[in-house]
């Protein structure tokens, strides 16, 4: 029986997820027994054309990681879907679009005009900006079009199993695929991580008072981070109460705030929405402007609760931004 | 006995813009609040010397009995001492309403040739128009003049006294340009109100 | 549809004070626009920003919460905390780029009834003046760009969505 | 998208749709038939209706028939406030066959015909409300009403007549009674009356015959000379701690023989009686009037020298043969368990200082209304004899009305009582001093049994009416017959003139106004007040003596001025309104607790500080909170601050309200 | 401490000895006053009757100059004191006075805001002054002087921001702090009449006549006024109110700030007490407060700056 094809891609991300695979260190050359890599564009060299080429669904699973941005990226989502059984949106970008995501805070021309102008570090007396054609003495080369909305893959294409985590970390990936393996497949569209929050399993918990009450929000390079005690109660914004584990609170055993990367619990309609409502309640001040002092330790709400999940936040964007005209 | 004259009001004597005209001027809009509780008349230094006291003042106002109001003398013997104003348990401008009326009787020149009061009110306002300044002594010889002139006789001995403490000059107050003054005072549309 | 022109705004009104309130608004006949859908919580603490956003997404240009003035709380201090969120909320909505008159937190007590009036008159007024937020027909336009096929019906979609 | 939304298992939702046109409190502005008609298109909906009356007998059994005739398992009334009907539809679906908790209300008349004027947008509203409620009600559980045990026993908060009635309607059911006092004794402002309106029937008969069997009383536990100083707990469930300040009087010895007021060193009172509205003085140790109830002296720890550190022989100690008094008193702190609360706090009378132009304080002969009640009772400082400050016997009196209320200034409010009891009081000066009585006043307010017919023996026995509201009164004189008097300068409006009228004394008739402590007081009862800061009932005219919180009860002026035969009757409600509470022995909570759900529960602590009642404690065995639901309340505020969505409130569910608000906007 | 002056006609003739004696206090108290450059006539209670809008615009006029200086502005006269207030309390509180002031002004070249404050000699020396400043320097403190202090109607209306409406006080706090003892003057917030008694005297006049009597009746020494309406009035018309009253005695009538400038052993001369018609000076040398020595004229002070005009 030909051994099951595995794919992986990767689209507008930075390349930590293709590196959290091979994380799972030697169990990569357990999985290499099992499977044969069907495209994996970091690693190997497999062109479009190869997987075209392949029928429908000739893949088991595919793991998309990277939000979509770009045509190409959207052409790239629809036909790994239509070539595999299983899809699945690896990491954080593709899961809740991700760090990329927070570009639905700008306008398309922002972007260019920071990237290609206003950027101290670039150089470029020309002003070029890239374009989807260019001619040069008859030949044509083209660039795929970049969209003025950042959106995460179950927003392109239907997506059967999501892997939350910026990134994903080793020993989820391997319990994925082996249970992807055993054919005994979770209910569609579950998030392969545990449904419970990070304080089920902070080393910290203890630490967290009964009569917890934040007076002011502290930022962590402003303020010496006690290495034991619970990183809420110390002032710091601390989300993993709004947020999965699963990730072996890497974080906060690195003595830094949780930020939310594993995404929102089931029962959680807007995960930044519900932080907010979670981080505020706690403040310990009454009066209006007691409370705004209070919450000067977050100066970029947006920033802080929908860093990993903008795009599929329920604004999505900043609404008044214009949209929907070819550069 | 003098003649009968018929007292009973129809409803064609009442002037139906009057009430709303007043309650236009800022100070007078509360007049409908008013329970007719009488503590304007009562607290009123000259109510004991007015045709109509300050409350039928107000209920003939509101219900637009102008000619009523404007001839009656309450108007001018008002000194807006505000103290009406003030006492009133219902905090409506009395005095405003008071000003708001000489201001209408003046407009419909509803008073004797020789009243006093609207015509020092009326040489006061054309001498500010004229020199931006009101100089005391040319202004109550003007009126005197204009109005009784026997009486201005009589204050001679005053007269000679003020002059003698320095308190009575012939000198006309002025204002060093006056234009700017007459210019704002012009910019306001007067909406068809004679300003005589 | 006579609906269009009218701005729609999403009312969370605690129970006992300006749900109250808007009920003697109603005994006393006082008259205000028909632009409010009032959902009634027991307390405004119990009213979670995620509303305060789906009311957003699903359509409405406005959202009024009421609640009791500091100290009369039914709950003791169920608007405190209510007070505590809105803050927050209402800076974060200002960096998505949603105008501050759309969200607007008013203290009513149950005497207040004029109140809910003044209140509502003076937000339609704002709504019209901003125009209707559209943020479904947004979403459809942000969406429709990835279909390639037609791209000039993407065009007359987006143009539709927002000039509506 | 990936959040599953728990689908309320597999049972099929058949929903019925009532829409009221209310005669055409509704009609009038709904076009209630095309509701009706657009609702039958709407997912689930088997049956949608219009009918006139739904809350009367007939529409409630339209109800009944309906789910049993389409097996409907989800009832939605649109009509006017839930406030006002939604027990009884819940009723008319239980009446059906169907947990009464499937049953929402859509308001449409308070909040809609009412308030609008455009036909359409009003019906477009209508619509877009119903599909909000058919979208919700599909998520709704089948609840029960908690029942939570009444403790059998009631505290009445203040020893006025108000508050004495209650207690003794309530104590004569068998009913168990704490009525606490500030004062050292009850009677309240009642029991400073010589005669009362319009029967003229003396106070004192008629109030301490109930004072006394207040004190008789075995149902009654009565603490005077205490106030209130916390209340915890919820209807039904009331801890209460009540100061006793120290009396330094031991209440069981003393019989109240005034031996020790006799020889104390204080010949002659050194403080104003509080009792005589400061028109004679008492001494430190007094018994508050010779009707006292309980009749039990009190040390004044401010007046007594020796309470103030100074040396004093303590004559009082040896003239008490029953070593009654004790100076080692100190105050104690009662706790009690009650099951409801009736607030009968009263009034306190306006400063007439506030209106400077009346002179009192400046001119001796101006006295307040209290003042004069005091001055013709018999058992008064001058025993019934009228003399003013100045010694003269006055020939001629003005009353003034309206002191201070229906003025902008000061009170906007009529106080009500003033107009009768200047009557009264202009009755009894005519007839203890035979002297000319003017009455100055805008209207003169009689609206009572019997009250107009008073006036006209007021008028008959001679008294002046003169309509005006007094502005000044002044002792400078114009003419020589105001010389050496108090003169008064009114407009007579029924004259059309000014009048000055020199009398020899004047009577401030001063308004009601609550007490200075009314927010402190309402807070501790978490009730709220009114504009003015009279408490607020929950309706003035459904719920006039109950309040917006459960078990706590108003009496008496304290919500708002009325005269004593409408104390005595609120009074009376008050009591019967705990009387049901109490009788029933239990009390059934709304089931719109909330739960938290331990499958999705972090145990991180979020919730836990923010519930006012505590009623959240973290079970860290097994790292969840646990909400105890006998003290939840269920105002949300923990479901809404829970960041892993795991607690749900019955009744306000996150997914209902997010289907509410989905549906309602989806209309259009 | 520096403010703008808003004289008013009246105090450059009629009221001539209320600017001297009043500049004259500040200039002994270091009290900077720079009169309005080029100010106007504030409508007193006629121009109202005839425009209400304009005389809003002519009062507020004053004030914009106040502005342009950013000064608060000091108006001794009460009368033109309650008109500048009333009309920046109309100012702030409806709109339609709002517009015509601004558009009014605008059209004349000036630009009013609400910044500048309508302050009153009575409100500064009795608030603005550090506590022991006016006391340190009474030289000859009015002992046995018995003063009724008469405010008159507009310090205290319709606008009172510095004092009780109902009972004044700052007037007669000042002379006691310079020794002088108070009556009970109970009238002391009624009406003089105002212009009533040059106009209609047979209504005013009676009104002078209740004030001189009460004052008698209290056996008050002299009558101290900040209005020189309410001066002139209560002064000059005693001969023709003893025709009617012949028990009427003489009961002079002066401005506080000159009892207040007598205090601080100031000459006579600046405080215009030689402009009295019913003379003060033999009341208070008989009352030892103008000392026999120096009743000869003293070596002429420095030339008093301002205030003669």
């Amino acid at each position: 029986m030909p051994k099951p094809k595995i794919g992986f891609y990767w689209c507008a991300s930075c390349g930590g997820c293709e590196e959290s695979i091979v994380d799972v260190a030697e169990a990569i050359l357990e999985i290499a027994e099992l499977v044969d890599f069907a495209i994996w564009p970091v690693a190997m060299d497999f062109k479009r054309a190869d997987v075209e080429a392949l029928e429908d669904g000739a893949i088991t699973a595919t793991m998309i990681n990277g939000a979509i941005r770009t045509s190409e990226q959207e052409e790239m989502a629809r036909l790994l879907r239509r070539k595999s059984q299983v899809l699945i949106a690896y990491g954080s970008c593709a899961h809740t679009g991700g760090i990329p995501g927070l570009a639905n805070q700008f306008s398309r021309e922002a972007v260019m005009r920071y990237v290609y102008h206003d950027c101290p570090t670039v150089v470029n007396p020309q002003g070029t900006e890239p374009q989807t054609e260019y001619h040069d003495e008859g030949r044509v080369a083209t660039l795929p079009e970049f969209r003025d909305v950042v959106r995460s893959l179950d927003q392109v294409v239907d997506v059967d199993y999501y892997m939350p985590g910026c990134a994903p970390n080793p020993t989820l990936v391997l319990a994925a695929i082996r249970t992807l393996l055993s054919g005994v497949l979770p209910p569609k569209g579950s998030v392969l991580a545990p449904d419970i929050a990070l304080c089920d399993t902070c080393p910290r918990i203890d630490t967290k008072p009964v009569d917890l009450e934040v007076a002011t929000f502290k930022r962590t390079h402003l303020h010496k981070v006690d290495p034991d005690v619970c990183l809420l109660t110390q002032g710091f914004l601390c989300l993993g109460p709004a947020t999965r584990s699963g990730c072996g609170e890497r974080c906060i055993r690195g003595n830094m705030p949780c930020t939310g990367c594993f995404g929102p619990l089931s029962n959680v309609h807007d995960h930044g929405a519900k932080m907010l409502s979670a981080m505020t309640s706690i403040l310990a001040a009454e009066e209006e402007d007691d409370i705004d002092k209070a919450l000067e330790g977050i100066p970029d709400p947006v920033g802080s609760f929908y860093r990993y999940g903008l795009p599929v936040s329920m604004l999505r964007r900043k609404v008044d931004l214009p949209f929907g005209h070819r550069n | 006995m003098d003649p009968i004259e018929r007292e009973i009001r129809y409803e064609s004597d009442r002037d139906p813009t009057f009430a709303d005209e007043i309650r236009a001027m800022p100070g007078c809009e509360l007049m409908d609040r008013c329970i007719q509780c009488a503590t304007c008349s009562g607290i009123c230094p000259m109510s004991d010397a007015m045709e109509l006291t300050p409350r039928r003042i107000i209920e003939l106002t509101r219900n637009g009995f102008k000619n009523d109001v404007l001839r009656a003398n309450t108007i001018w013997l008002c000194t807006s001492c505000y103290q009406c104003q003030v006492e009133c348990p219902k905090k409506i401008g009395i005095t405003d309403i008071m000003y708001a009326l000489k201001s209408k009787a003046i407009e419909s020149g509803a008073y004797g040739k020789k009243f006093t009061i609207p015509i020092l009110a009326r040489e006061f306002y054309a001498m500010v128009k004229a020199n931006g300044r009101v100089s005391e002594s040319r202004l109550v010889q003007r009126l005197f003049m204009k109005t009784q002139p026997t009486r201005f006789l009589g204050m001679g001995r005053l007269g000679m006294k003020l002059m003698k403490t320095g308190r009575f000059s012939n000198k006309v107050e002025r204002m060093r340009n006056p234009e700017g003054l007459r210019r704002a005072l012009e910019a306001l549309p007067t909406d068809g109100r004679k300003r005589s | 549809m006579p609906e269009d022109t009218q701005p729609r705004i999403l009312a969370f009104f605690c129970n006992w004070c300006t749900y109250t309130a808007a009920d003697l608004a109603g005994v006393s006949r006082m008259k205000y626009a028909a632009t409010s859908r009032v959902v009634r919580v027991m307390c405004s603490g119990r009213i979670d920003p995620q509303f305060v956003l789906s009311a957003f997404a699903k359509g409405a240009d406005g959202v009024l919460i009421g609640g009791c003035h500091p100290g009369d709380c039914h709950y003791i201090s169920g608007n405190t905390k209510c007070l505590r969120r809105h803050r927050l909320l209402k800076r974060m909505l200002a960096d998505m780029g949603i105008e501050p008159e759309r969200l607007r937190l008013e203290w009513i007590s149950a005497s207040e009834g004029d109140r809910v009036k003044t209140v509502i008159n003076e937000m339609t007024a704002d709504l019209k003046r901003l125009g209707p937020l559209k943020l479904p027909e947004r979403c459809v336009a942000w969406d429709v760009e990835a279909i390639d096929e037609e791209p000039d019906h993407a065009e007359a979609v987006a143009k539709e969505a927002v000039h509506a | 998208m990936m959040t599953e939304l728990h689908q309320n298992g597999q049972e099929e939702v058949r929903i019925g749709y009532f829409v009221c046109h209310c005669g055409t409190n509704i009609a009038a502005m709904i076009d209630v038939a095309a509701v009706a008609e657009y609702v039958s298109t709407l997912p689930n909906v088997v049956v949608s209706k219009d009918y006139r009356y739904m809350c009367s007998e007939a529409g409630q059994d339209l109800i009944v028939q309906d789910i049993k005739e389409h097996r409907l398992n989800r009832i939605v009334v649109a009509a006017c406030s839930p406030l006002l009907h939604e027990r009884t539809f819940r009723t008319a679906t239980q009446r059906g066959g169907i947990n009464p908790f499937f049953c929402h209300m859509v308001n449409i008349r308070e909040h809609g015909s009412w308030v609008h004027e455009d036909r359409a947008e009003a019906t477009e509203k209508a619509k877009a409300l119903a599909r909000g409620a058919i979208g919700r009600v599909k998520y709704h559980k089948a609840l029960e009403k908690r029942r939570e045990p009444v403790t059998p026993a009631a505290l009445v908060v203040g020893g006025g007549i108000a508050g004495i009635q209650a207690a003794l309607t309530l104590a004569n059911t068998g009913k168990k009674v704490y009525l606490v006092e500030r004062d050292p004794t009850i009677g309240g402002h009642m029991a400073k009356f010589d005669k009362t309106f319009p029967t003229l029937d003396c106070a004192a008969c008629i109030l301490t015959p109930k004072m006394s069997e207040v004190y008789a009383h075995p149902n009654i536990v009565l603490w005077t000379y205490s106030e209130v100083e916390g209340i915890e707990g919820y209807v039904g469930n009331y801890q209460v701690r009540v100061r006793r300040k120290a009396r330094y009087i031991d209440e069981e010895l003393c019989v109240g023989c005034l031996d020790c007021v006799d020889e104390c060193v204080f010949k002659v009172g050194n403080v104003d009686d509080e009792f005589n509205v400061g028109l004679s003085k008492r001494k430190p140790v007094y018994m508050p009037f010779p009707q006292a109830v309980p009749k039990l002296v009190v040390i004044d720890p401010v007046a007594c020298t020796h309470l103030n550190g100074g040396n004093c022989q303590k004559s009082c100690v040896d003239a008490c043969e029953r070593a009654a008094i004790n100076f080692d008193q100190t105050d104690t702190i009662e706790e009690i368990k009650v099951g409801a609360v009736i607030v009968a706090t009263g009034f306190k009378t306006f400063d007439p200082k506030r209106k400077p132009l009346y002179g009192y304080g400046k001119y001796p002969n101006v006295y307040t209304a209290l003042e004069v009640e005091r001055l013709v009772t018999s058992c008064g400082p001058t025993e019934g004899e009228v003399v003013c400050r100045d010694g003269r016997t006055p020939k001629k009196i003005g009353i003034v009305h309206c002191v201070g209320s229906r003025d902008h200034q000061t009170n906007r409010w009529c106080s009500r009582v003033c107009c009768m009891y200047s009557m009264k009081l202009a009755h009894l000066l005519h007839e203890h001093t035979g002297a000319e009585i003017y009455n100055f006043y805008i209207d003169i307010r009689a609206p009572g049994k019997g009250y107009e017919e008073f006036y006209e023996r007021l008028q008959e026995e001679g008294n002046h009416f003169i309509r005006g509201r007094v502005a000044e009164i002044t002792d400078i004189p114009k003419v020589a017959e105001e010389e050496g008097m108090l003169t008064i300068r009114v407009e007579d409006s029924l004259a059309g003139f000014v009048r000055r009228i020199p009398v020899d004394m004047v009577v401030l008739s001063t308004g009601l106004e609550p007490h200075a402590d009314s927010q402190d007081v309402r807070r501790m009862f978490n009730i709220s007040c009114s504009r003015e800061g009279f408490f607020l009932e929950r309706h003035p005219k459904l719920a006039p003596v109950s309040t917006t919180t459960d078990g706590v009860y108003l009496a008496g002026c304290c919500q708002g001025p009325k005269d004593i035969p409408d104390t005595v009757a609120q009074a009376g409600a008050a009591a019967a309104e705990a009387l049901t509470l109490l009788d029933t022995g239990y009390v059934e909570m709304e089931p719109s607790v909330s739960v938290v759900d331990p499958i999705f529960c972090s145990g991180c602590k979020t919730c836990l500080n923010l519930c006012p009642y505590h009623a959240i404690t973290r079970d860290d065995a097994k790292g969840v909170a646990v909400i105890n639901p006998v003290l939840c309340k269920g105002c949300g505020v923990c479901v809404a601050a829970c960041p892993s969505g795991a607690i749900t409130q019955n009744l306000f569910e996150d997914r209902e309200i997010f289907e509410e608000i989905e549906e309602v906007l989806a209309y259009a | 401490m520096r403010y703008a002056y808003f004289p008013g006609c009246s105090l450059k003739s009629s009221g001539r000895a209320y600017e001297e004696s009043f500049l004259a206090v500040c200039r002994a108290l270091e009290i900077g006053m720079d009169e309005l450059d080029d100010w106007n006539c504030c409508g007193a209670t006629a121009y109202m009757s005839v425009d209400e809008a304009n005389s809003h615009v002519l009062a507020t006029r004053n004030l914009a100059l106040a502005e342009r200086v950013g000064l608060d502005v000091v108006v001794p006269c009460a009368g033109c004191y309650g008109v500048l207030a009333k009309s920046k309390e109309y100012f702030e509180k409806y709109s339609s006075v709002r517009n015509a002031v601004t558009t009014g002004l605008a059209a004349g070249g000036f630009a009013y805001e609400g910044r500048a404050q309508v302050r009153h000699p009575l409100d500064i020396l009795s608030n603005d002054l550090p506590p022991r400043a006016l006391r340190s320097k009474v030289k000859k403190p009015l002992k046995g002087l018995k003063v009724a202090c008469y405010y008159g109607c507009r310090l205290i209306r319709p606008v009172s921001p510095f004092d009780d409406m109902h009972d004044p006080q700052t007037m007669d706090g000042l002379l006691k702090s310079v020794g002088a003892r108070m009556v009970e003057y109970g009238l002391k917030g009624k009406c003089c009449g105002g212009s009533l008694t040059g106009t209609v005297p047979e209504a005013g006049l009676p009104m002078c006549y209740d004030l001189l009597k009460e004052a008698h009746r209290l056996e008050a020494d002299v009558i101290a006024t900040a209005c020189p309406l309410c001066q002139f009035n209560l002064e000059c018309y005693q001969d023709d109110i003893a025709k009617k009253h012949p028990d009427l005695k003489p009961m002079p009538v002066v401005y506080f700030t000159q009892l207040i400038g007598v205090a601080m052993g100031l000459d006579p001369k600046d405080l215009g007490l030689h402009r009295q018609i019913v003379p003060i000076e033999p009341l208070l040398r008989e009352k030892g407060i103008l000392g026999g020595e120096d009743a000869k004229p003293k070596a002429k002070e420095p030339a008093a700056a301002g205030g003669r005009s």
